[in-house]
């Protein structure tokens, strides 16, 4: 299981208010799907644009088919722009 | 994939770039020094408001002044909804951009495009605005962050409603959002605490100061073609936004780099293209815009000014046991502060236990703020930082050694969240502590300050293509504008791969419809993940030698080994053959297949997060409060220097962005909403007798992602100047300054005080 | 990269148009200025008349440049030891001069700190002080050196003490068809210095947010026998601070004249809050500075 | 109106141009001249890369009108390498990575040219103060200073 973490924000609007969550999934694809199973509505946002995905403290700014270990930690954090 | 096992030739050398000489000898051709035939000159009328609403525009007058050819204002650009969509380094609202380019119904900062004219000169295009009569309906302004939060301030925009605050606001606001991370109870750690600092900070918007202004030449053909040669970060963003705002398709618009004269993140955006665009339409003329100096300060993004708080609580043997900050950013007109950054680069290289950051991304009535170098970290960094250096001194222990007792190391959970993989802050300490010039004794009125910094560095994507040519020559196309020498580090990697002498590879930065997209020049990502593209593309080539050997020899490719620039016989059994060159092999491509051309397309992974670690010592004349900086070290862990008299000169050009940010510069508004200070004399960037050498130290802990072991190194040297010198100048009066500029008029105030 | 062919069309320039002349002699000068219509700017080094033509500040009928008569391009020193600076001398030959860097220092530093090398190269004492600006570096120097202008105009030459020609921010004493000429300075006597200092927050570049011009004269005895103090940026025009001067005179420029010089100073300002620096600021650092120039105007005065 | 006459020697040769009254010295050179190596950056005097030397003093070509130049002599960038040859300076910026952007190092390269024809051996304060007027926004100017005293050190042969 991959232990997931989503921000204050998403975990209030989308999961009331909880923020870790364990979750079985090979790739990011696959996580969100499940996560939008669990919570309805949270897949879209997560795929917004304006938010990364670290895994295992490696951020992706535009992850989709990235696969995730069995006890990878993966965090959904802001995107970040450089200069 | 490594080479830190090889012996390398290029690579960690000092090679003169590439477009070196063009750039000494004044050939180089930048932004405005392109000239078409039939070419009008653009120009721009800029609101002298801060907040208004536009009641009419009239351009009757100007049109019918002789010489002028096109007028176009806001009514001329296709509405946009106001979404986000990716474009070049992320999210951006079209609709705000758009806005932003050409004012559609209210203006909200001074120095806002109301309208433009094309005409045969800048005369008559002068003229031409003076025709151009506005009305203007003027609304009560706000300038400063925290009076832009308060209920009653003037509100920018009534369709943004604060998110990430419970319950949905009804009303809007200025507040666009706010956004919380960290983990733990820093009020749990505080209890703990023998000592705790909370103190309240604010910094000033600071311009990237970049010396090129802005720049673009624009030609409509008759093929609907939209052409544009400009000076920008980014020929795909460019074209991106370009597009997007003027609802073409893609492949309609080709833009072609020029050199750039300094970005700093402020050449992220676009602010001219699609104007000329629509000028060059109208007129059947190609347009050229160039915006002077007056107009870059008062309409092109600085980065935000911030109030802050931060509180941070240590147990007597330096432990920091509980930490938070409050931080709210100015976005300028429209939203998009770098808050989260802050947020998240704020205490980034502690390791905590318990840690809040809480931000606000906040409308005003300036201008959009835009990237600059680091987004968002040094001014939460210097509030941080600040506080440490007060909690070393409250603790009676040497900056760096609390530090060091605090120091995120591979593992530790960032503030962020995720925890950090190979890092080499600790490494960044322990080479300052031992510097020299961290134990020249200090005199009277003299004070030494420390502080460090970090930033994550990013990869994206890139695409590079290694040609080639029949004698043996190789032409690399990259689809980065070189903004500080990345032409020669990528050509040496090249090089390096395909084991030829740097000499014989040319790289050129293609325009949009000779290579593959690549993400914007920025994020220090160009020798991390351009690189990546182009040794990946050189590898190709190497592979597709190996394969022209083995044809050439009947044996097996696997027979073949690539060795210092030759095709040799992987060993006795493989046979006895005379090595071929790359010149060789390519002068008889034809019979072997044909061209030898290598290509890689890339999201680079992987980069690595960069720290650095600061010393400055100066000296205040108690009287008039002038600062003089007597030396600075900027110590930075880079991974690895391809060319590291170019990472020398990032590392050294940050620091003066840094401490002239610490300093002197800052955005001045009168009363009435308008910007006093748009040009150089008075916004007081350093100048060349106000620093002293900067010395630097190049850590390299490789970042395992890559080749090579790069990290990037462009932003984190913005991040620790500021903290460094506001902790020096705290020690050099004996008063905590908390406020930047330092001026000296807020010095001698807090002496005297 | 197109071709960079020439433009087919002229690109005029930022500015608003003018007429430009430039006479050859005094006579041909006054001429010209006396009998132009509507608003007439003289020409001489341009570095901030240039800026201000750039910037839409000022919008002149006519620019008359007086740098091709060969008097505003000199600088003599006269048999009774005056120097006569011609109006139009850059500040980097005025630098060059040693005999005058020798007597002058105080006058030539303050020239010097003008702008850049670059502005050196083009900027003028006569243009410094007929730009009127409070804050100019050379106009505090002038003042304490006691310093008259020669102007040209239609009824001839007369003299006038520099302190009388800036009348306000941007504004000089001079009559239609009046030009300046050249700057005298006075012949110098035995055991007299001066000296300038001004506060900038960097180190170059800026412009004043106080400037403090001495000159002092001792007997024998290093006694204060005569002493002017001048400041600027903090009033709307250059001032001559006599009550500063006069805490010296007398004395042998010890702590005590040198806290009543500095108090004299600070109090004789009149500043405003501005981008550059508070009224608080302003008046305290005169007061500094001041003080730090009289004293390497006495170290100057004690070793001639 | 009128536009003037103009007769100067630009890097040796002598040039013949038409200008308007207004425009400057930095609008000649980059419009009707065709020297673009000479870079505006602010047109106020304040960045020094559109430095020039007019009759061998160091100004601000944006701070002197086209029309004062009749008979004037004026260096610019691209009259500072003679024929394949480039000046000192200009390699050693090159060795040294002196420039990033390359944007004021035309500006720079002048400045610090008239310098050493002024002062061959300056010290390392006389630099920086003589290169005040030059803004760069990229290097910090460390090595920009380091190279000027290098060729300096180099060109009095020690």
């Amino acid at each position: 299981m991959a232990q997931v973490v989503l921000s204050n924000e998403l975990g209030r609007q989308f999961a009331g208010g909880q923020t870790h969550f364990d979750v079985d999934a090979v790739n990011v694809r696959k996580l969100i799907g499940a996560l939008d199973e669990m919570f309805p509505g949270l897949g879209a946002e997560l795929q917004s644009d304006g938010i990364a995905i670290a895994i295992d403290g490696e951020i992706f700014s535009d992850p989709f088919l990235e696969a995730i270990a069995d006890n990878s930690e993966v965090y959904f954090l802001p995107a970040i722009k450089g200069g | 994939m490594g080479y830190e096992d090889k012996e390398l030739k290029w690579v960690g050398t000092r090679q003169i770039r590439p477009d070196g000489v063009d750039k000494v000898t004044g050939r180089a051709n930048f932004g405005a020094d392109l000239n078409l035939p039939g070419m009008l000159t653009g120009k721009i009328l800029r609101s002298p408001h801060p907040h208004a609403k536009i009641v009419s525009i009239n351009t009757d007058k100007a049109a019918a002044l002789p010489g002028v050819k096109a007028i176009v204002t806001g009514a001329d650009m296709p509405e946009m909804p106001s979404e986000m969509a990716q474009a070049g380094e992320g999210a951006v609202n079209f609709r705000y951009l758009s806005n932003n380019i050409m004012a559609h119904d209210k203006v909200l900062y001074d120095g806002h495009p109301v309208a433009a004219v094309a005409a045969i000169s800048d005369a008559v295009a002068n003229e031409a605005l003076s025709l151009i009569e506005v009305e203007y309906e003027v609304l009560p302004h706000v300038i400063d962050v925290e009076e832009s939060m308060k209920p009653d301030a003037p509100v920018l925009h009534d369709t943004i409603f604060t998110a990430g605050v419970e319950p949905k606001p009804e009303k809007p606001s200025n507040v666009v959002m706010r956004v919380q991370m960290g983990f733990g109870d820093p009020d749990a750690g505080y209890e703990k605490s023998d000592v705790v600092i909370e103190r309240n900070y604010t910094t000033q918007p600071v311009h990237q100061g970049y010396i090129e202004p802005h720049a673009a030449v624009v030609e409509w053909t008759e093929n609907d073609e939209c052409r544009i040669w400009c000076s920008s970060q980014g020929q795909f963003m460019v074209r991106t936004f370009t597009a997007k705002l003027l609802d073409l398709e893609l492949a309609q618009v080709r833009v072609t780099p020029a050199e750039i004269g300094g970005g700093f993140g402020g050449k992220t955006t676009i602010y001219l293209e699609p104007v000329a665009a629509l000028l060059s339409r109208k007129s059947h003329r190609p347009v050229r815009m160039v915006m002077s100096r007056d107009e870059v300060f008062r309409a092109t993004g600085p980065t935000s000014g911030t109030a802050m708080r931060v509180k941070i609580g240590a147990t007597r043997d330096g432990k920091i046991q509980g930490a938070e900050a409050e931080l709210k950013y100015q976005a300028g007109a429209y939203p998009g502060s770098p808050v989260a950054p802050g947020c998240m680069t704020a205490f980034a290289p502690y390791a905590l236990e318990n840690v809040k950051t809480v931000g606000y991304d906040v409308v005003v009535n300036r201008p959009l703020s835009a990237s600059y170098r680091a987004p968002g970290a040094p001014m939460a960094s210097f509030a941080v930082e600040s506080a440490i250096d007060e909690l070393a001194q409250e603790l009676g222990m040497d900056p760096i050694d609390l530090r060091l007792k605090n120091a995120a190391k591979e593992g530790t959970q960032a503030p962020y969240g995720p925890k950090f993989k190979s890092i080499g802050y600790i490494e960044t300490l322990e080479a300052a502590k031992a510097h020299p010039n961290y134990n020249i004794p200090l005199g009277p009125n003299q004070g030494r300050g420390v502080a460090s910094g970090f930033w994550f560095n990013i990869g994206m994507q890139s695409s590079a293509t290694v040609n080639v040519a029949e004698d043996g020559t190789v032409c690399v196309i990259s689809g980065n504008p070189d903004i500080g020498g990345s032409r020669a580090s990528l050509a040496m990697m090249a090089a390096e791969v395909l084991g030829v002498d740097y000499n014989k590879v040319k790289i050129i930065v293609g325009d949009t419809a000779s290579i593959g997209y690549n993400d914007v020049t920025g994020g220090s990502r160009v020798t991390f993940a351009t690189g990546m593209a182009i040794i990946q593309a050189a590898e190709d080539v190497v592979q597709q030698l190996r394969e022209r050997a083995a044809m050439t020899w009947d044996i097996g490719v696997d027979a073949v080994v690539w060795e210092d620039g030759f095709a040799r016989p992987a060993s006795a059994n493989a046979g006895d053959f005379k090595p071929l060159s790359l010149a060789d092999i390519a002068a008889k491509a034809g019979r072997t297949g044909g061209p030898i051309n290598g290509k890689a397309a890339i999201n680079a992974r992987g980069a690595g997060a960069g720290f650095g670690t600061h010393i400055c010592d100066v000296e205040v004349d108690p009287d008039t409060g002038h600062v003089t900086v007597l030396r600075y070290t900027a110590v930075q862990d880079a991974g690895k220097a391809i060319h590291p008299g170019y990472v020398e000169g990032q590392m050294q050009g940050g620091v003066a962005q840094g401490v002239g940010w610490a300093l002197n510069e800052e955005y001045i508004y009168g009363e009435d909403g308008r910007l006093q200070n748009p040009g150089f004399l008075d916004y007081r960037m350093p100048v060349a007798s106000d620093l002293p050498m900067i010395d630097t130290v190049i850590v390299e802990v490789p970042n395992p992602a890559h080749p090579f072991g790069v990290r990037g190194v462009g932003e984190v040297p913005i991040v620790p100047p500021l903290g460094a010198t506001a902790n020096a100048v705290s020690h050099a009066i004996g008063k905590r300054m908390t406020d930047l500029p330092l001026s000296p008029p807020a010095i001698v105030s807090a002496l005297d005080s | 990269m197109p071709n960079l062919a020439r433009r087919e069309e002229e690109q005029g320039s930022k500015m608003s148009g003018f007429q430009f002349e430039a006479p050859a002699s005094v006579d041909e000068a006054v001429g010209v200025l006396a009998n132009a219509a509507g608003n007439v700017r003289v020409l001489a080094g341009g570095t901030d008349l240039l800026v201000q033509l750039r910037a839409g500040i000022v919008k002149p009928d006519l620019v008359v440049d007086i740098k091709r008569i060969d008097e505003l391009n000199t600088i003599r020193q006269e048999s009774d030891g005056s120097f006569l600076i011609g109006a139009a001398v850059c500040g980097q030959a005025i630098s060059e001069n040693d005999a005058l860097h020798k007597t002058w220092p105080g006058v030539v530093e303050a020239m010097d700190l003008i702008g850049s090398t670059q502005v050196q190269g083009r900027a003028s004492l006569g243009g410094n002080l007929c730009n009127a600006s409070p804050a100019a570096d050379s106009v505090p120097g002038i003042v304490a050196a006691g310093a008259v202008c020669i102007v040209a105009g239609p009824n001839g030459r007369r003299e006038v003490p520099v302190e009388e020609i800036p009348t306000a921010p941007g504004k000089t004493s001079l009559a239609k068809g009046e030009f300046v000429v050249a700057i005298k300075l006075p012949p110098r006597p035995a055991h007299s210095g001066d000296a300038y200092l001004r506060m900038i927050p960097r180190t170059e570049m800026d412009i004043a947010i106080v400037g403090a011009g001495v000159n002092l004269t001792l007997d024998d005895q290093g006694v204060c026998t005569a002493a002017r103090v001048a400041l600027g940026a903090v009033a709307p025009t250059v001032l001559l601070v006599k009550d500063a001067g006069a805490a010296l005179v007398g004395t042998k420029v010890d702590e005590a004249a040198l806290t009543k010089l500095a108090a004299a100073a600070s109090a004789a300002c009149n500043p405003i809050d501005d981008k550059r620096g508070t009224i608080e600021y302003r008046k305290k650092v005169a007061g500094v500075l001041a003080q730090r120039a009289a004293k390497i105007a006495l170290e100057r005065a004690g070793s001639n | 109106m009128a536009k003037f006459h103009v007769t100067a020697t630009v890097n040796g040769e002598e040039v013949e141009y038409l200008c308007d009254p207004q425009q400057t010295m930095l609008d000649v050179l980059r419009d009707e001249l065709n020297l673009t190596g000479t870079k505006e950056g602010c047109s106020s005097g304040d960045c020094g890369a559109c430095s020039v030397i007019l009759d061998g003093r160091l100004v601000c070509s944006c701070l002197a009108l086209g029309a004062e130049l009749d008979g004037a002599k004026i260096e610019t960038i691209e009259g500072m390498a003679e024929g394949d040859e480039l000046h000192p300076l200009q390699q050693k910026f090159l060795e040294e990575a002196a420039l990033q952007c390359g944007f004021c190092t035309p500006g720079f390269l002048v400045a610090a040219k008239n310098l050493l024809e002024r002062n061959p051996d300056p010290t390392e304060t006389e630099v920086r103060y003589w290169l005040a007027g030059n803004l760069c926004r990229c290097t910090g100017y460390d090595k920009i200073i380091r190279s000027v005293l290098d060729v300096a050190a180099e060109m009095r042969g020690s």
